[in-house]
């Protein structure tokens, strides 16, 4: 008897919930609106009677969703809280995340040290997204909603960025976004979106310059399969048919180790490739380039090695790649002949406390965070759209130089342009190094594009020379 | 119940388990199975439920051909066993071990009457006050009479029974001595495997004796004491 | 005297606090979500627990499952053009399908085999979808149009709430039939059960296609939710949190594997700050738990609270009995 | 597009059979634990990963140590860390204390894969480690045999020095195991608590002992295997699953419990892994599927034949 009332009891609720979840349907938005002009007021009415009917009227404009719970006067806060995001954990690029966490914490460090955001220190909360996007939802969901933050920056994944992204427009919480390419990000137009990382396109773009400066007709492109690597991939593709230069696709699956079959297969084309292009990231790339090595596939006198951009950690790349001399690699973000006090310091506190060259997503995540500071400082205020109006002015240097963001609300991306240069910093600096000793540091390795920052007067060291 | 085994012959790879095994049972017959270690008598019983096909050879019962039904087709149509390491659901109550040929056999019947009728075999195995306990709580004894239990429940018309004595405590031995022949006088007939000679001479009408895999005797318990074949296969052949 | 009722006290409160939750959260959306997420993983965890612990099929593939509900939906949508309500019924067929054929392959296939069998069939699922870019998105993952016209929580929580429920009392009610019974009997001595004239294949086969629809359910509402859905959902560390939720909640207890998902979840959430090391902890609790309590964590708990009583009832009736018994003698 | 010849397969053939060689290693410890104690650890990927950053740590730490000695060393390591989890969560197995022995087994191997992936990685970090290459080629030529310090090219054949080392360790490791268990006491032990547990109580050998013994010297195979790739391959905590993966396929390809069919299996799997990826035409969907191959084969045993080319019917 007891189970079977027990049984019709969840019968019921079940029934009941299904109800509510259809009648909630349909009524939704109506509700919203309402909840968030009472508990603005209720807000309000507390603090400042005066601002009341200012404050309702900009949320029945605008009509964010409920839940963000951050203040927009700094005078209520004893603190100002900036959420971050990043990688911590697998199927996520753990060493990403990793660094771009340690940079963040030498920015907070620093703007501290400064005095701190409108007389307020800075506090920062870093979340572990793990490189999958509904993780991104659930994160942003919280700094939002639960730790009030007033901004969020940092991040990797462009997979990710994705989701945070619409999160963050949702609730109308701006984002300075350090590493992620993927061009939709700032081609959603979103105001609160913004981003110092190149866009995939301008690294493509780069990537076939390059190439193209080296005169090869015949390019084998190794990418992995991810949000990264695919789209990189045919983005290069494109544009370097574009440039009449021939390319095959080889893609492979992220944290590949044994790479010997697809090198096979590279070698037995009949045709020698000129250049062989890394878009694999993480420990996957190391293993290609050092099995590639092995194999005599590149770098030879034929074939010119672009190793993929992790490779600026020449202490990793050595010890994983001991045969990769000679490789290219792009570097994203700063000249060094353009380093400044910013990028001095920053050095080198990170060099000292992490032993390790900051790669380029560190000096982004760094500068993120120092961006944001600068615009709340100049905002005077925690409001949302205060924050955005005086991101759309920054002018400041930063460890990568000069940033402002030529295009927004007040100076729409003009019809010749793409729409990715919305919030969008314009000038990260794509350089390609290259290695031509052993052991080499970054520091040390040759700049070989663009041909203005040239350090030994070449695109190419050839393989096997002494400059 | 008519059960007829047609010259069965069992082979794994080159071994020959059964080689040409024919008898049949009629009625409530209450036959023995003896011979030797590794005669057979366990393969015979598994050709019979279902668990083996046979290499050649078929099993009827009541005419219908048995052999390549699965073991629950089998089940449901009248042959219930034990094994010869007990086997109760041990992480089950008694109760629900009763249940389940009951249920098996009836899709559509009430839980209510199976329950009754549980409890009533329960308390001729004198176990009803331990229907609620986990079977893997009994004793091995006890264990032994829920299996035979759970045949009551499956009302098979031929039960064959593994080794139901061995190593069973004197006062279980009169429990299932008892049990087999009142169950027996109820109309079922029996296919007892033991190797406790004295008890299966004395309780069965009929023994058949497996050497080989071969049945070399068929008969009443006194003719086959005396069958020279027995007597070789049990004490070997004196050279 | 009449003895307060436990089971319905605690049955009761446990409901009234999950029907009122989006009251409670109403300030924290965020815990909404993971409230939201939890009861997805407490269906995966108890349908687990009711093929593993039940029915004795300790398989691996049950993410695969959930994520052919998923992607079902989510293709179905995108090239056929289906609404989600309809994407999901349909997945949850096609996940019940899938089920059929593989609880079919793996009918003579036991422990560690079965295991390494589902392992090897979720890992190559991944691969496609992993390979297959064009149709499924890849590792991008592949977008799925809301289920809901809301921008509200509270309504996905209501639904995710009442597929939990519905999918517990369908359990608990399957447990409690010839269904229950004979996967007991399956997973104690599948031969003593054929004897007994238990038809096996059939009911193996039926856990399997049984609880790949729950789970293939439970992915498909649960994608429509999120709105994208990606082949890292399918690692071999996916499913081990599921295991582990079942685990220490009470792998022989769809309602303590419930329990176990929904507290695990929310501590997992609750300790992201810990970073890897709540993960070291997790799968230290999960050792320690099969070591050393073999019924869970949460299960022995509610045995104590909820079943005290009806035990208490057993013991009476029992001594009764002997009684009788005795006094018959 | 490719062009089938000679040479290509050799090549694929070659690449094959030295990733065998590894393979077959690591799956022999594999199913040297499940031939005593018939279990199939879980964790066989994490002992692999482990011996891998033993030998990197050691050979950081001391300069001048032999690779050599490094690798008996992370040997010993995760010998000493299976022996004694074998202790405190398999005892109860062996003990038969357990009530569904399978399953418990299952899934605490499976726990402590968990524990150990995660804990290398809070421990040590998510970046990529590598040992040096252990041994340098001597530069020579001869004749189409070319050899650098990094590669020996067999005319169009280039087999990495790295990989050559680890599959020489292989074998020899292998034929020691061999020696160890069908020549010494310990072996006979092994194999006779294998083959009947009580038996092997009668005659004066300590079930228990030996399960102890086998999971650990399993634990420390894949450990070994582990030290001799770290030189070849960028070392991550995430690097055993692939590996064990694989393991898995081989063993019940040669049969559970089968050393001689997890060697062939080993080699087996290699090449065909090799072979596919080479030669399917679509060089991505080649390569996106190259777990996929073994796995498939592993379906079809597990269907056809599931004891395996060796196993013992069961």
């Amino acid at each position: 008897m007891h189970r079977k009332q027990l049984l019709a009891l969840v019968a019921m609720a079940v029934f009941l919930m299904l109800l509510a979840a259809c009648a909630q349907q349909a009524g939704t938005p109506q509700v919203v609106r309402e909840t968030v002009v009472v508990t603005q007021e209720i807000e309000k009415v507390v603090t400042q009677v005066v601002e009341v009917t200012k404050e309702v009227e900009r949320v029945v404009e605008v009509t964010p969703v409920a839940g963000r719970c951050a203040p927009t006067d700094p005078d209520e806060v004893d603190k100002i809280l900036i959420g971050a995001t990043g990688p911590l954990s697998a199927p996520g690029s753990v060493v990403g995340g990793l660094v771009m966490q340690w940079s963040l914490n030498i920015a907070v460090k620093h703007i501290n040290e400064a005095g701190g955001v409108l007389g307020k220190p800075v506090d920062l909360i870093f979340y572990d997204t793990e490189g999958l996007p509904e993780r991104g939802t659930a994160v942003a969901e919280r700094l939002i909603t639960q730790d009030c933050v007033v901004g969020i920056v940092g991040e990797y994944h462009s997979a990710v960025g994705l989701t945070m992204m619409e999160v963050a427009h949702k609730y109308r919480v701006p984002v300075v976004f350090a590493e992620t390419w993927n061009d939709k990000i700032t081609g959603s137009q979103y105001d609160e979106i913004f981003r110092i990382a190149p866009t995939s396109s301008m690294v493509a773009e780069a990537d076939a310059n390059y190439i193209q400066d080296l005169g090869a007709e015949f390019v084998v492109i190794v990418a992995e399969n991810s949000d990264y690597g695919v789209p990189a991939s045919e983005a290069t593709k494109e544009r370097l048919a574009q440039r009449g230069i021939d390319s095959e696709i080889f893609l492979a699956e992220i944290g590949t180790q044994d790479w010997s079959p697809i090198i096979a297969r590279i070698q037995a084309l009949d045709r020698t490739p000129d250049v062989v292009l890394t878009l694999v990231t993480g420990e996957a790339s190391y293993n290609f380039e050092q099995q590639a090595a092995e194999a005599g596939l590149m770098p030879t006198e034929e074939t010119v090695c672009i190793a993929n951009q992790v490779a600026i950690n020449s202490e990793e790349f050595w010890q994983n790649v001991p045969d990769g001399n000679y490789c290219v690699f792009r570097k994203v973000g700063l000249v060094p002949a353009l380093a400044n006090d910013v990028t001095r310091k920053f050095e080198a506190e990170y060099r000292q406390q992490f032993n390790r060259f900051p790669e380029s997503y560190a000096l982004e995540a760094y500068d993120s965070l120092l961006i944001m500071a600068d615009a709340i400082n100049r905002a005077g205020s925690l409001d949302p759209d205060a924050i955005i109006d005086a991101l759309e002015e920054t002018d400041m240097i930063g460890a990568q130089g000069r940033y402002y963001f030529p295009y927004g609300r007040k100076n729409p991306v003009p019809p010749d342009e793409p729409e990715w240069m919305w919030h969008q910093w314009p000038d990260p600096a794509v350089l390609f190094l290259q290695y031509f000793e052993k052991g080499q540091s970054a520091d040390e390795a040759a700049v070989v594009w663009p041909e203005k920052y040239q350090t030994h007067g070449t695109f190419l060291i050839p393989y096997g020379t002494t400059p | 119940m008519e059960l007829e085994v047609r010259d069965v012959h069992l082979h794994f790879g080159g071994i020959r388990a059964l080689n040409g095994v024919s008898f049949s049972v009629r009625g409530p017959e209450l036959i023995g199975l003896i011979g030797p270690n590794g005669a057979g008598k366990t393969t015979l019983t598994n050709v019979i439920s279902g668990v083996y096909k046979p290499s050649q050879g078929a099993v009827y019962l009541n005419g219908e051909r048995i052999s390549g039904l699965p073991p629950y087709q089998i089940a449901r149509r009248g042959v219930g066993r034990t094994f010869q390491v007990t086997r109760a659901f041990r992480r089950m109550t008694v109760l629900e071990n009763m249940l389940v040929p009951a249920m098996a056999l009836h899709p559509a019947g009430r839980r209510q009457e199976f329950v009754d009728r549980a409890h009533e075999i329960l308390r001729f195995l004198t176990m009803d006050h331990l229907a609620l306990e986990y079977a893997r709580s009994l004793s091995g004894g006890q264990q032994k009479l829920l299996e035979l239990g759970r045949l009551l429940m499956l009302d098979p018309d031929l039960i064959i029974l593994d080794e139901p004595f061995a190593g069973v405590h004197p006062k279980l031995r009169e429990t299932i001595w008892e049990f087999i022949t009142t169950v027996h006088q109820q109309g079922k007939a029996f296919i007892i495997i033991s190797h406790d000679m004295e008890t299966i001479f004395t309780l069965s009408q009929r023994l058949l004796v497996l050497n080989f895999g071969q049945l070399i005797a068929d008969g009443p318990p006194e003719q086959v004491k005396d069958d020279p074949a027995v007597i070789e296969a049990y004490l070997g052949k004196e050279e | 005297m009449k003895r307060v009722d436990w089971r319905w006290v605690l049955t009761g409160g446990a409901l009234v606090l999950a029907l009122s939750a989006p009251l409670l959260l109403s300030g924290y959306p965020y815990w909404l979500h993971v409230a939201i997420v939890a009861y997805f993983y407490a269906i995966l965890a108890s349908s687990w627990s009711l093929l593993a612990g039940y029915a004795g099929q300790f398989s691996f593939a049950h993410m695969a499952f959930m994520a052919i509900g998923a992607y079902g939906s989510g293709l179905m949508g995108k090239y056929w053009g289906t609404t989600p309500l309809t994407g999901i019924v349909l997945s949850t067929l096609l996940a019940g399908l899938v089920g059929l054929v593989i609880g079919v392959l793996c009918l003579r296939l036991k422990g560690a085999y079965l295991a390494l069998f589902t392992i090897a069939f979720s890992e190559v699922l991944r691969l496609t979808l992993n390979a297959e870019l064009d149709i499924t998105g890849g590792p991008n993952g592949l977008d799925l149009a809301p289920l809901l016209n809301t921008t509200s929580r509270v309504p996905y929580y209501y639904l995710m709430l009442a597929l939990l429920l519905a999918s517990l009392g369908f359990m608990y009610w399957l447990a409690g039939s010839r269904f229950g019974l004979f996967f007991r009997s399956i997973r104690e001595d599948e031969e003593a059960a054929a004897a007994m004239g238990v038809h096996i294949v059939r009911y193996k086969v039926a856990a399997f296609v049984i609880t790949a629809m729950i789970a293939g359910l439970a992915g498909g509402v649960e994608a429509h939710y999120i709105g994208l859905i990606t082949p890292n959902i399918l690692i071999l560390g996916q499913m081990s949190i599921v295991i582990a939720m079942a685990v220490i909640g009470g792998i022989e207890s769809l309602i303590g594997a419930a329990i176990g998902a929904i507290l695990i979840q929310f501590s997992l959430e609750l300790l992201r700050e810990l970073g890897n090391w709540r993960l070291v902890a997790f799968g230290l609790l999960l050792m320690l738990t099969l070591r050393f309590a073999r019924n869970g964590l949460i299960y022995p708990l509610i045995e104590r609270l909820v079943l005290y009583q009806a035990r208490r009832a057993v013991i009476e009736g029992r001594e009764q009995k002997a009684k009788q018994v005795g006094e018959g003698a | 597009m490719v062009e089938i010849n000679l040479s290509f397969l050799l090549r694929l053939l070659a690449d094959g059979l030295l990733i065998g060689f590894i393979y077959a290693l690591m799956a022999m410890g594999l199913t040297l634990i499940f031939s005593v104690l018939r279990v199939v650890s879980f964790a066989h990927g994490e002992h692999y990963m482990i011996g891998g950053f033993a030998a990197y740590y050691l050979l950081e730490t001391f300069t001048g140590l032999h690779p050599l000695v490094a690798i008996l060393l992370a040997g010993s390591v995760t010998f000493a860390i299976g022996a004694v989890f074998e202790r405190i969560f398999l005892r109860p197995l062996a003990e038969e204390k357990v009530e569904r022995p399978g399953e418990y087994a299952i899934l605490v191997t499976f726990g402590l894969g968990f524990f150990l992936q995660y804990l290398t990685l809070a421990l040590i970090g998510p970046h990529p480690k590598k040992a040096a290459r252990y041994f340098d080629l001597p530069a020579f030529e001869l004749g189409p045999i070319k050899a650098t310090a990094a590669t020996l090219k067999l005319g169009t054949i280039p087999l990495s020095a790295t990989r050559l080392t680890a599959a020489v360790i292989a074998v020899v490791l292998m034929l020691i195991m061999l020696y160890l268990i069908h020549h010494t006491w310990l072996g006979r032990g092994l194999r006779a608590v294998s083959q009947d547990k009580q038996a092997a109580a009668v005659v004066g050998i300590n079930p228990l002992r030996m399960s102890t013994l086998a999971f650990g010297m399993g634990t420390m195979l894949a450990g070994m295997s582990g030290a001799a790739l770290v030189p070849a391959f960028a070392w991550v905590p995430a690097v055993g699953a692939p590996a064990a993966v694989k393991s898995y396929v081989i063993i019940v390809l040669g049969g559970m419990g089968s050393i001689p069919g997890a060697m062939l299996g080993g080699l087996i799997i290699g090449v065909v892994e090799a072979l596919g990826t080479g030669l399917l035409p679509d060089p991505n969907r080649a390569f996106a599927y190259r777990d996929a191959y073994g796995m498939l084969i592993f379906a079809l045993v597990l269907l056809l034949r599931p004891r395996g080319l060796f196993g013992r019917q069961e």
